[in-house]
């Protein structure tokens, strides 16, 4: 999954990774593609995790977990660094999602619990700034729900904002028609994938190919 | 002649009154001013407003201030950590309020603030709960929000070296909103590593020019937010 | 691989349209991007929209460009410029549009453009001829003026040092608008004196981060405007 | 002139010299007071008139004239300096007037002549950011007319901003209740000065100390 996505993820491209499965991508970029990883805690040019020397309790991603600098780095304030993801310089941005419905809306900040603490983060502004958003995520909840819906019923991270959504079933396209179904995984049917989803799905032989 | 270096944590803490909004730079661990919170929990300035990112993780630093009851209001972006309960269990019993706000718009509304920015519109969270309530515009086709510039009475910062004007420079991802937190307060006070010669900061690397700092204190062997999490402990 | 040094100006400018808002660094003399200014002279494109703190001097860089008739409009501060009639003698022929900015709403109308804020309220111009027409509102008291985020599609400017990536350092008060216009702009086209290998400057001392640029060319010894005006030179 | 307002200035103070004979004061002040100067155009700790050796096309001050930086001194760019302005963070501004009211209203940018070529510069920014705006002018213009006037005729560059007003007459404190005459210069009286200002004056006995 994390794969796939990264496979959509041009040469020379600032990518925003989020917490988690997201952060999977940058250890598995094709080779010879350049990307720098801007860390909206005030670092373009993220590296891979340290090691034991090189471990910097300062030297942080959005996740509060250690990260190198690469080469070419730059390091920035917060207001600085809110200010590339607001203003439409990230490239691309992959989060994980709770919920994404297929207009493109994406829930991942809250389930509307009363009782939970609220926390959101930087995910808003993410959303709202990145020129691509890209939601990689299992396709069903644990529960066995599907994350994939006409409409999200948690609270909304941000409106009509994402652009592609990988699953560990297939990839989608978020295009003003709906969703349409780019690629399906090995052995999973278009029936099995549309029972599986909350909305309806657009196919399009064409674009048929397995992942 | 200029010179804003004070000798003890104490002295330079000494005013701060209850009420009091304060920000604390930081963001998680990195970059926290831990003795200088420290200082304020011996100093015990009740009913305060904290801005910072986060609330803090283990029972030192922020966390501590929390439980120690001297914060009344939080306002932050991500109050969930690992390993800490303060402010959630304060919270669940309503014994604390909290401001949530995106992060990026918690970072630009205390830039705003540091500026003379009364206001700006920022599409983060249109048509999110967190706009609820809150004034919003199309520009150029896009619902944008109505958000106020944030400024504090004190603001507590950490950084790496500081000259006797106060400018400053920071170290890696502790940077983060330590600058802007510190053009954003009337009284900013900053704990460093070292005091260098005026002359010793080349002037294009300056971070915070000194004219937004107003106390300086050496912590030369800062103790790190995460080790102390990490070995327990307990302030005070 | 990202590499975003160009061979030429040539093949930097190639693609700047008729109708174009550009935005051109430097205060005055200091910082200006004269030999990118003579590239878009010999480029040719016309009816420009030029924001600019000034409007040039003598009869080189911007002062050149607007006496080619390339620009229909400039937003700008202070178009007085002692020994410059270039600007003034079309603008009394109503040959030449002029938006008048206070300079901190200019410099922070950029910036906006640059970070995503659509509009802002400022202090600044508050009750003079310059708010005319302009939304006010009372924040704490204070009457501010809504000004609009401002964007360009072009922005010329100068730096000192770029690595591959488009990481830039400035010198001295070359530095003025440079860094903020290379952040508002769709496509950022920077001149410096030197392209240093990568890791050569300081992550600490970047001033632009290389995500704002996107075409860098090497002029390593490049005329001062100050002392092209001082010598009477006329562009081209 | 410059030296009466260069007295007024404490030590530690950050302040920002408008263009012209504000300019002075830097030479002015009175040994022993460190104070920092702001220009607008990007330089904290602004120093004197650069030796032929340090003359330098790209350290010049607000005016485009060269000068030089001290140590400790700062570079920034104009949207940071702005909001050193702004913010309030400089602690006086001494500036030039055209005009200046009784109620503290400054002219300094615009007689509205059509003609003319209307220019700002940062005047508006810095009067109304700046914690103490003190206003350093002849008295009268060179026609002869006053400068202090109950109402200005000429465009403002803000309302309501002037804290002191420096002339070769007077110094004046803008106050709720009108002009407070603070000081009279040798040789002037009370009867003269209220003849060649355009608004009355208040004039408490015992502040009556010559310059």
């Amino acid at each position: 999954m994390a794969q796939r996505a990264a496979n959509d993820i041009p040469d020379g491209s600032i990518v925003n990774l989020g917490i988690g499965i997201p952060e999977l991508i940058a250890s598995v970029i094709p080779e010879g593609r350049e990307v720098l990883y801007h860390s909206e805690n005030g670092l373009l040019g993220m590296g891979p995790a340290p090691t034991p020397e090189q471990r910097d309790h300062d030297l942080v991603n959005a996740g509060k977990k250690m990260v190198t600098a690469v080469e070419g780095a730059s390091f920035f304030h917060h207001a600085d660094s809110f200010s590339m993801i607001r203003g439409g310089h990230i490239d691309i941005c992959v989060l994980g999602a709770m919920q994404v419905s297929e207009c493109g809306d994406l829930a991942n900040w809250s389930t509307g619990d009363p009782d939970a603490l609220p926390a959101v983060g930087g995910a808003m502004d993410l959303v709202g700034g990145a020129k691509q958003i890209y939601v990689l995520t299992q396709h069903c909840s644990k529960k066995g729900k599907s994350k994939i819906l006409q409409r999200c019923s948690y609270p909304l991270t941000g409106k009509g904002v994402v652009n592609r959504i990988y699953t560990d079933l297939a990839v989608f396209n978020v295009e003003p028609d709906g969703l349409h179904v780019e690629e399906i995984a090995p052995g999973v049917s278009m029936g099995l994938l549309q029972e599986r989803t909350g909305c309806s799905l657009i196919y399009n032989e064409r674009r048929g190919i397995t992942i | 002649m200029i010179n804003k270096e004070v000798d003890t944590i104490e002295t330079a803490l000494n005013d701060i009154r209850d009420g009091a909004v304060i920000m604390v730079g930081g963001f998680g661990q990195a970059g926290s001013p831990v003795e200088l919170i420290h200082g304020l929990i011996d100093q015990g300035a009740k009913h305060l407003t904290v801005v910072n990112n986060n609330a803090g993780s283990g029972h030192v630093g922020l966390a501590a201030l929390i439980e120690a009851g001297q914060v009344d209001k939080l306002i932050c972006s991500f109050p969930r950590m690992a390993g800490s309960d303060a402010f959630g269990n304060l919270y669940r019993d309503g014994d604390i309020e909290l401001e949530l706000v995106p992060q990026g718009t918690l970072a630009e509304r205390i830039r705003a603030g540091g500026a003379g920015v009364s206001a700006f519109y920022t599409p983060t969270a249109a048509g999110t709960l967190l706009a609820e309530g809150k004034e919003t515009r199309i520009f150029s086709g896009r619902e944008c929000v109505l958000e106020l510039g944030l400024k504090a009475d004190i603001a507590l910062i950490k950084a790496q070296y500081a000259d006797r004007y106060g400018n400053l420079t920071y170290y890696k991802t502790a940077r983060n909103f330590n600058p802007v937190m510190a053009t954003a307060a009337s009284t900013t006070i900053v704990q460093v590593s070292k005091i260098v010669p005026l002359g010793s900061i080349d002037p294009e690397c300056v971070v915070t020019p000194g004219i937004y700092v107003d106390r300086v204190i050496n912590v030369s062997t800062p103790v790190h937010e995460a080790l102390l999490v990490e070995q327990g402990c307990v302030y005070p």
